[in-house]
Formats: structure tokens, C-alpha cells, sequence
């Protein structure tokens, strides 16, 4: 075991999976200067970065040219590397969309399984940092809505080196969005190579009470909220999806059979985010555990604004889940969460 | 140039090959026999046979939505390949893509793409494993000249130059787009944007001339596999059919007198009498030719008509190569 | 009154638009030669098509370049015209998608309200047709996790054409998808100038037991269950939101208070759809009306297969939701609707 | 060249207030009184200002995250700018957009855009805006040489091409992007890629002498103007700081010697000299305006100090012209 950030062990899962297969390669802008920390990180002087280890050939640093960096490794994904795209900020990922959407998405299906393409894209969730409406997207639902791909969100850096470990293994392509919020966040993660699968959901917290599911960032908030609620004699069962696509319906819908209460924390916007589909499904397949209104705590349906006093109350919070839970629970006021 | 006569008629072959599978698919769409509609690469066929019989079969190749040429040109079976476009179970796709979405692993073609301009970086990524590998392949990117207006073209063109890679982009100047003339919508000359990114840019101007693309082609990809980068070529050619079979558009965008002259220069015409002209072949023998092809589409046909439609449930398969229980 | 197709319709409203207000400008690929038949149709040989009324001046025939097409409308629309963008196919937007998303959608927004972008996009959902996974999208649900857009989705000539007048009318930014198994439908459309308000959804039948909301290419086939679930003796109500965003609360929830059931029909793909939202709207705000699950009857979350065998059997029809209303009123089988 | 004296003084000026701010913001940023970071045009500002001062008050510009110097370039007053970075409700806009999108319309400047490339093509419908109704505006785009390798610009320049739009297409090539130096990703000569586009394409060499950027922009200005369509500028100029303030990279990929000769080249010290060699004005005088500058930018640092943060609730304004009652 040792103990690692977020950041960190992104970058230990990178590293191994470069050194145990020589067709996974890395591809992004600035990855050669490791600007956004994981292709070298801190231990960059001591462990030998990226670049040292891997060389030019494998650690491909690139012009500003989204479209072609993700076409191009999935072009390369489908000829027999194994890419990991380090697309930066979430919000640079549309100026590939076609890419990811038309190509990336469509294409095994379309040539009926000729293809199969083992690519993985890195995308930061940069939000709650001021740094206003270009780069604090959280866009993950949007690809919830694109057949073909899949999507996990790691909240902590355990899940992250086990879940990147998965994608990079996978075949199929898969979306990692990271939430920098949790960049700093550090805890003990072993030190050999480990796999989470993807589509398997973590019970953070047993409970029994309420079930309160939590996306990504929003996990420790979740965490804090639920600690508080067990103070006040409420149990929250707390589960951690993990990965978006494929979603572990099971976890959620057998806490759900035992609580019969559903809060759903989301950082990214509230209209067709990943909290309305849980609640979907949940009002579709567990509609008769039901004891009350299933309550999403997600971000309201503005853009992200710079100023701290603005932007500090949009993201779903500890107070805010809490106030939720005890809604659901009949304790609290009953106003609708957001909007 | 010297070309052994093996692949000059193949060359002839194939031409013929695309021009009477094309032929075949017009009739199938008017009839209904074929769903939804085809573009077809009559006229074209030049352009076409140039290119992809300069490549090697290992090496790769990406289209678009004029999509039966391509892998016909680079050596595809037939039979999958028109039981594809009647959306048949034994199609090369398994019913699945269709006449914009072909494909055929087989044989290098990783797709045509329904998506103008869209295949281009992919093909500049199938260049990126080769030269990661060292595998010594090439890859090959066909658009038309309404795709050189698509910024994704630029980036792949600059990514190419800068990495080194043994790709080759290839402008199908057929001179429309669907209904607008590439003249009114296109700055300058498509060629002449490689020198911008420091990659040469060649016009084949006389695209009918399977000799003169494939010589052209032959170069680019020579350069290629030498590890000295990326080319542009554009070769100008016409296609004779409207934008795609059965659109009927209010206007008359293309007048008669161009349509003619370029009638007048079929490419498999002109071939047959270089072939015969240089001894290569009889006008017999190649009027066999003829009839074979005509043989192997019509089998190709009878094959893709008493092929099994798919199995609805897979339309649930071959999305994920792990798959998680989406039903309908 | 004129009998109108829904093209012709859409083609109606263009054309008083831009009668009434010379800031009105068409830009789009093939729009001269009027391939995708708004700009003229049928009628032009009397009428006169839109170049031979407008001139080449406001009737823009572009290059294959989706991304500055929407990019330049934007500029456009932010300096002082209204222009209406055809972009055709649904699945090309993606290459505009950072316009759409990091600049349409954000622009007024990141600058205090300075600028205003009145734009229009009008995008062709030509699903159904055998054109395969690169031409049949109904992307709307992504943009709708995407505030600063409005989203409007008529499902008759009489809607597009008021509908589309207000969106041209709207200084705010709305994409038009319109649904290609629509364009032949025809109906009385009034010949004066009229506008449907962004926002206000339409009963289109009445009834007490079970509400109906069918969005898009949906509305005819929910409209062909909802008379067949008559003549069985069930009432449904049937609601067209005809406006995705702003969203007509308001009308659903008063028509589930009434119906206590909800059945939600969406030809978009199912995961984070447009249903996702309604249902997850519904199951908060709504949940103490709520007699049985809520039900969403969508596409399964596969790509669209060319062959017509495959690609007929996805998408959302009469007997599809028939039968979901059906398990709603514990009258059909319990089985799931899809996956 | 014939500039009147009052342009040269307030190229001058513009420059000056430019790096005052900027070196302002330096230290603002440090002591976390600006939050986020700001990139700044240090070392730039002859690029900007020959730009921003040969373009008419009425003409359009849009630029990138290296956002200050293009508004104060441009004529913005220097209170609301800062506000502005500070988030307060006085900013330029109501502290909604921060460092990365300023905007200031009444400037003509369209706004400033945290998404590298992205707002290339604003420009140019700006310009189509001018064109369309005959206005006689101009429309100029900034971005840097990272840039100029994303598709946009070519789709861009293409078709300010063929509608013969008036915009000028400014690339500040300060020869990296970030911390990966331009020609390792930059295939040939970004001027040089306008000729493929059939647009003019000029580079100036010497980026830091305001008089040169001036020169080449007004050329490029008055084509625009006379409907002889777009042009594209490069300048070659230097960054004199970190690409953000505060950011440690662990690598040192800019070295010593470079930036010791860049610095040498101080584009305020060397018009300073070309005024006071050319008799326009004296040392005194221009020191009188720096201290006049200065003052400038104190007291648009006391403005956002004292400015009251914007209320909550404005988080939810602004979206639509029409709300419809989305709130927290
Ligand atoms: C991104 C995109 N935009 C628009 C279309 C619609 N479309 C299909 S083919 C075509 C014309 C393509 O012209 P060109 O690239 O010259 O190829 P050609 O058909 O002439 O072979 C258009 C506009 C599309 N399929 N994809
Ligand atoms: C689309 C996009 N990709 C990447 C980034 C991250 N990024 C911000 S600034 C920058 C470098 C830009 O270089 P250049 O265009 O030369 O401008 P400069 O900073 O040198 O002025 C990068 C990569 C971004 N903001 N947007
Ligand atoms: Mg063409
Ligand atoms: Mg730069």
C-alpha cells in the first residue's frame, strides 16, 4: 500500500498498464511537460516521467487539434494500439464530439463487430474552480445518450486505478471523467496492479433508511451528509455508481427495495442528467418500494458563472443532500430541491 | 512507369467490376430491392482503381459515403458487399451498416463514412499504428471535394506532417457537392493546401486516367512507406449519375454540354484502348473480362437475394465487444 | 387555410419570417438548389423559390464546413441578424458542437447579458428510413443538459409553423428538430402569419386514466394508441410538450394529478433522454398522484442498424405504447417496456 | 506610413496600459485576490495594440484566454476590466465571466474565449453580419499559434474566402502553446497556409515593434474594408511571462538564452525610443504618461476592491433574454 492522490494513481494505473502492454500509448496536449500532473506527477524526479520511461514514440504530445487527436486514436484503437486520450478540461471534448459520437461510438456496431476499439479518454471535470462556463463542464450525460460508449466516474484514487486499469483493458471504448474537485483527495491504494470492474456499483455506507446515490464529486459531499444524518439517528445508505455506463441497476434498486427513499446527488445539470435517469429507472422498476418523491440534488440549469460567490452555490453540497434525505424522510421542509 | 500487365488488367477488372456492381444497384434501388439509396462511383472509376490498386492489401483504407468503389477497388468480395446493401445477415456488415457504412477488414477498408470528411482522421490514426509498429503498411483517405472544406481534414493534414505519418489524402474532385459546384464554395486549389502544412500536393488533372492516378498514388505511397510522411493528392474527375440514385433535385446544377464532354472520357473506355492500343490485351479478351464481372455481380445479387434477412435480436449485438443486456 | 406538408409548412414560416424582417438570413449546405425542400418545395415553379425572393444575399449556400456554419451564424446573430441555420441531418451537428455548446449556449451568459444570439438551427431527424447509424440521430436530449439552448420539437405543420415563427422571433438561441417520418403529413394550416408560444404543450386528446406524453415522431403513433385504448374503454390523455426547453411543467403534472398514471414515449435513444427528464420531473414533483410506475417506451440503447428488419423494430410505435399503458393500468403484462 | 501624432501616442499609451494591468494582475493573483489565474500579454503588447489600434471603434474583435490585453488594446476602460477579474457585480460582465471571457460590445469587442480556436468563426460572422448589411465594419480574430492548428480557422478562412467576408485573421505566434514550442507541432508556416485558401498571408517578423504589426494590420483592414475579402496575419512575438500566472511546470522548455534575447526586446522600451528619436514626444512626457497609467490601473483596483459582489441570484440571470424560472 501506498499512499496516493487522485492524480496519482491515474497516473500509477497509466504507467503499469504501459509497461505490461507496449501497444498502449498516450496521446494529448502537453503530456510530454506532464502539465496536468499524470504522466510524471510529483514523483516525477525520482520515478523517471513518462517521457523518459515510455519515449517519444509512446508519449505523443500533440497540437491543439482536438478532432484529429480523438479520430486519430481511434483509428489507431482499430488497427491495434490501445490509446489513452488525455483530452484536459471536459469542456474540449465537443470540438471532437463527431468523433466520439459518429465514429468512436458507431463504428464496431456498424461494420457488424469488424472493428473493436480499445481507446480510453481522460476528461477533467474542472468545475468549482472559478474558472467560468469554458471549463467547468460536466457533460457525462450527454454521452449517457450515445450508445456504444462507456463511461465511468472514480471518486476516489483507489476506484481511479482500479477503474482506469479496467478501461485500459477493455475493448470497448470507454470515457473516463474525472472530477478535479477530488484531485487532492489521498488514501491508501495498493501497490500492485488491481482491477474494479466496470458496471459495479460500491456501498460506501450501509443503511437503511434512505438510499442517497452519488456521482463522482459529489461522493464526499454525500459522505459528510450522511455521517451527519447518522448523528441525528438517521441511516443513509450511501452507494457510489462508479460507473455510468454500464450502471449497476442492481446495487441501486436492491437499497432502494430496503429504504424505499431515493436522493440522487449529480454535479453535472439538472435536465437529463444521470440523477433523471436513476430516477427513471427507479420510478419504472422499483415504483412499488416506493415511500416518497425520489429528490435529485444536481446543478441547476445555468451555466457556470466565475465569480466564487456565484459559482460556490451551484454544485450539489453536503447541506444540500442532507436537506434532500431529510425531505424524502418527511423531516424537512417541503419545497422541491432546485428549480 | 513500369506496370506489369497482371496489374493492368486488374486494374481493367476492377474498374469494370465497380462499373457494373453500380450499374446493378441503381436498377436494385429504383426497384426497392435495396433500402434507402446508394451513390454511386460511375465515372469515377479512374480515380478509384488508381488508388487503391497502388496500395498493397495490407495496407488500410477509409471512404465515405460514395462507398461501393472503395472496397470494391481494393479487392472486396462482391457477394458480402451487395448482400450488405440489400441489409442481408450475410452482408459484410452483417445487415448492419448498408450502402453509406461499408466496410471490409479483409481486405484494409475500415470504413466508409456517412459522415462527410468524418473517416479522414480515422484513416491518419490507422497511419499512427503503423508507425508506432514499424509495421511498414500505409493508409489511405478518400474525400470529395465537398470534404476539403472540413477543418478535421487541416488538423489530420498538419498531425500527418509533424508526426511523420504514412498517410495519403485523397481529394475525389468530382467538382460538386451533391448540388453545389465546388467552385462556389472552395478557396483556391485543394492541392495546392499541402504546402501549408509542408506535405506535398499533387492535381492528377486528368482523374479518367487510371494510369495517371495510379502513377501519382504509386509516388505517395512510396514516400510513405519510406517513412518520409504524408501527401495530398486531388484528381479531378466527374461523376456521371446524379448525387446519389433516385434524388431528384428542381434544378438543373450541371448543364448538358459538361455532362457530355465528360461522358465522352469514361475511364474504362479510354483504358480499353490504352490496353488494346499497347498490346496488353484483345478487344476479346477483354469483353470476356467484361462478361465475367457482369457474372460476379449477377452472382453477387443472386447471393445477397437468397441470403437470410438478420436475426432481429442482433440488432442488440456487436455494439460492445463485452456486452451488458441491452434488449429490445 | 391551406392544406400544408409539414415541410411546406416549415417552408411557410421561413418565408413570412423572412418577409417580415430583412435581418432574417438562411444559411446552410445545398440550401440555393433547395435539396432538403424548405427553401422553395414543391411550389417553387409558381411561388418562386427563396434565392429568386431573397438573393443570394440572405439565402447563403455554404461549404461543407458545419462547424464555422454555425460558428459564423453565431457571430452573425450576436452583431444584428436572425439567421436560420438548415443543417440538416441531425448527426452532423456534432462537428458544430462547440459552437453550439461552448459559445451559443454560453456567450450571453459569460458576458452579463451583453450579447443576445437570436438564432435559429433546424436539424432533420431522418430516422426510420434505412440511411444506418450515420443519419439517424435525435440528439435532443444531449442539448437539453445544456442550458442557454431552447429546444422546440413540433409533431405537426400547424406546430412548425407557429413554432418555428417564435423561434425566429426569439432572441435567445432555439434548435428546430424536426422529425423526417413527419415531413409527409399533412393538415389545415392558416394562411395568416401565427406564433405557438415556446413553452406551451398541447393536449392533444383529453382523458382521466392514464396520461400519454409523446414527444417528436412519437405523437401519431401515441395518438393511433390513445384511439385504440378508447375504443377499449380507457381513456388516456395525450400531451405533445411540442417545446422541450422551456419545458411545460405545468400541463403534465396537472394531467398526471388528474390520471395518476404516466406513460412517456420518446424516439430517442432511452438512457438520459427526454423521458429520463419527465419521469424524473414526475417522480419528484408528482410522486403523491402516482398509482403505478412511471413507464418510458423509447429506444433501446443500441445504435440504429441499417436493415429494415432491425431498425423497425426500435423505435417507439402505437402498440409499444399501447401496451405500456396498458401495464400502467395493471392491465398488461408486467414486464419491463425495454432492456 | 503618415500616423497622425495623437495614434502614436496612443499606441503608447495602450501598450503601457496593457502591462501595467497585467503586472497588476501578476501580483492580484498571487495573494488570491483575483481568483482562478490570468494569462497575461506581457511581451506582447506591440502585437496587440498594432492590431487593436488600426481597427475603427466601431469594428469588431474577438479573442482568446490571453484576454486583457485585447479589450484594453481595443479601448475599454480599465475599471469594469478589472472588476471584472475580481468578480464583482461592476465587472464587464456583472462577474460572470472572469479573466478568460471578458467582452466588452461597447468596444466591438465580441468577447474573449476560454476554448482555444472557438472563437475564430464568431469572427467571421461578424464580418458576414458587416457584409450582409453593408455596414462597412471590420471584424478581426486574435489567436495564438497553438491555434492555428484547429480545424475552425480553416473552415473559417475558407469561407471568409468565398463570401469575400471583411475579417482579418490575427495569429500572435509567441511560438508556444503552452509548454510545447510551435514547430514541433506546427507543420511549415502558418502564413504561408492562407495562399492554400486563396487570402492573402503575411508575417511579421518582428512582432515586437508596434509600428510593423500596425502597418500590416491596416493593409489588411483596408482590403476588408474595400470588400476585397479576409487576410491572415502572423506576428512573431514572445511571452515575457509563465503562460499562466502561478503555473510551475516541472519542465523547463523555454531556455535562458531565448528568453534573455526576448526580453532584450521590449516592445514598450522600443517604441519609447522611436518616439523620442522621432521627436514625438519627450522622455519626460512619456513618463508622465506611464505615471498617468499607472494611476489608471490603481485606481481600477480600488474600483473592483470596493465594488460589491454580485447578488447570489444573478447566477440564475442572463441565460435567456426570456427567462423561464430556472433558480437554485
Ligand atoms: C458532415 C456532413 N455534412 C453534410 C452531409 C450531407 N452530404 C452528403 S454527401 C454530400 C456532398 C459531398 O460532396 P463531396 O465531398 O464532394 O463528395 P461527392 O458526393 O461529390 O463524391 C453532402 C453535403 C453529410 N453526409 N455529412
Ligand atoms: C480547445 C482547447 N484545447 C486546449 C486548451 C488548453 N489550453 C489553454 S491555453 C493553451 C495554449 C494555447 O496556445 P496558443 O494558442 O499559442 O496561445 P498562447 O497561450 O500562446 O497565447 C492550451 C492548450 C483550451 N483552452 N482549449
Ligand atoms: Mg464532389
Ligand atoms: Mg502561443
Amino acid at each position: 500500500m501506498s499512499i496516493l492522490s487522485y492524480l496519482g494513481a491515474i497516473g500509477a494505473a497509466q504507467r503499469e498498464a504501459m509497461q505490461a502492454d507496449e501497444d498502449v500509448i498516450i496521446i494529448g496536449e502537453d503530456v510530454e511537460a506532464n502539465v496536468y500532473g499524470t504522466t510524471g506527477g510529483k514523483s516525477r524526479a525520482d520515478k523517471g516521467d513518462f517521457l523518459t520511461l515510455f519515449g517519444p514514440n509512446r508519449i505523443r504530445n500533440t497540437p491543439i487539434s482536438e478532432e484529429v487527436i480523438v479520430g486519430a486514436a481511434a483509428g489507431a484503437a482499430m488497427t491495434g494500439l490501445r490509446p489513452i486520450v488525455d483530452l484536459s478540461y471536459s469542456s474540449f471534448m465537443y470540438l471532437a464530439f463527431d468523433q466520439l459520437v459518429n465514429q468512436i461510438a458507431k463504428n464496431r456496431y456498424m461494420f457488424g463487430g469488424q472493428a473493436s476499439i480499445p481507446l480510453v479518454i481522460r476528461s477533467a471535470m474542472f468545475y468549482g474552480l472559478s474558472t467560468g462556463a469554458h471549463h467547468s463542464d460536466r457533460p457525462y450525460p450527454m454521452l449517457m445518450n450515445v450508445p456504444g460508449l462507456k463511461i465511468i466516474t472514480p471518486a476516489s484514487p483507489r476506484d481511479a486505478k482500479g477503474l482506469l486499469r479496467s478501461a485500459i483493458d477493455s475493448n470497448d471504448p470507454v470515457i473516463c471523467f474525472e472530477a478535479c474537485p477530488l484531485w487532492g483527495m489521498k488514501e491508501d491504494v495498493p501497490d500492485e496492479e488491481y482491477r474494479i470492474p466496470l458496471g459495479q456499483a460500491k456501498t460506501v455506507f450501509e443503511g437503511s433508511d434512505v438510499t442517497i446515490v452519488a456521482i463522482s464529486g459529489t461522493v464526499p459531499e454525500a459522505w459528510k451528509a450522511a455521517t451527519k444524518l447518522r448523528k441525528e439517528g438517521i441511516s443513509a445508505e450511501l452507494i457510489d455508481p462508479r460507473t455510468l455506463v454500464p450502471l449497476d441497476h442492481r446495487a441501486i434498486m436492491d437499497s432502494v427495495a430496503r429504504t424505499g427513499r431515493l436522493v440522487i446527488a449529480d454535479p453535472a445539470h439538472r435536465t437529463c442528467g444521470a440523477a433523471a435517469e436513476i430516477s427513471a429507472i427507479v420510478a419504472e422498476e422499483a415504483f412499488d418500494s416506493l415511500k416518497a418523491p425520489i429528490v435529485r440534488v444536481a446543478t441547476p440549469d445555468t451555466q457556470i458563472p466565475f465569480a466564487p460567490v456565484l459559482e460556490g452555490q451551484l454544485y450539489p453540497n453536503a447541506k444540500r443532500i442532507e436537506d434532500a434525505a431529510n425531505r424524502v424522510l418527511g423531516l424537512g421542509p417541503k419545497e422541491r430541491e432546485t428549480q | 512507369m513500369n506496370i506489369e500487365r497482371e496489374t493492368l488488367l486488374e486494374m481493367q477488372r476492377r474498374m469494370l467490376r465497380i462499373r457494373r456492381f453500380d450499374e446493378r444497384c441503381s436498377k436494385l434501388v429504383k426497384f426497392g430491392h435495396i433500402p434507402g439509396t446508394v451513390h454511386t462511383s460511375i465515372g469515377q472509376e479512374a480515380q478509384v482503381v488508381g488508388a487503391t490498386v497502388a496500395l498493397g492489401p495490407e495496407d488500410y483504407m477509409t471512404g465515405n459515403h460514395r462507398s461501393h468503389g472503395h472496397p470494391i477497388g481494393k479487392g472486396s468480395n462482391l457477394g458480402p458487399l451487395m448482400a450488405e446493401l440489400f441489409g442481408k445477415a450475410t452482408g459484410v456488415c452483417g445487415g448492419k451498416g448498408g450502402s453509406l457504412h461499408l466496410a471490409d477488414f479483409s481486405v484494409g477498408s475500415l470504413g466508409e463514412s456517412g459522415i462527410v470528411g468524418s473517416s479522414i482522421p480515422i484513416a491518419t490514426g490507422a497511419a499512427l499504428t503503423a508507425k508506432v509498429k514499424g509495421t511498414g503498411r500505409v493508409s489511405l483517405a478518400f474525400f470529395g471535394d465537398g470534404a476539403s472544406n472540413q477543418g478535421g481534414l487541416y488538423e489530420s493534414m498538419n498531425l500527418a506532417s509533424v508526426w511523420g505519418l504514412p498517410v495519403v489524402f485523397l481529394c475525389e474532385n468530382n467538382q460538386y457537392a451533391l448540388s453545389t459546384p465546388a467552385h462556389t464554395v472552395t478557396a483556391g486549389v485543394v492541392a495546392e493546401r499541402a504546402a501549408g502544412f509542408d506535405l506535398p500536393g499533387v492535381r492528377v488533372d486528368d482523374g479518367q486516367d487510371v494510369l495517371k492516378v495510379y502513377e501519382a498514388v504509386r509516388i505517395a505511397i512510396c514516400r510513405a512507406r519510406a517513412g518520409e510522411g504524408p501527401s495530398l493528392i486531388e484528381v479531378m474527375t466527374y461523376r456521371f449519375n446524379e448525387h446519389s440514385e433516385g434524388l431528384r433535385l428542381g434544378v438543373d446544377y450541371r448543364n448538358a454540354d459538361e455532362r457530355d464532354l465528360w461522358r465522352s472520357r469514361d475511364p474504362i473506355e479510354i483504358f480499353r484502348a490504352w490496353l488494346i492500343g499497347n498490346g496488353v490485351a484483345s478487344a476479346t479478351a477483354l469483353d470476356a473480362m467484361d462478361e465475367e464481372v457482369l457474372a460476379e455481380v449477377e452472382a453477387a445479387v443472386e447471393f445477397a437475394e437468397e441470403s437470410p434477412d438478420p436475426d432481429a435480436a442482433t440488432a442488440f449485438r456487436d455494439l460492445y465487444t463485452e456486452p451488458f443486456g441491452v434488449t429490445a
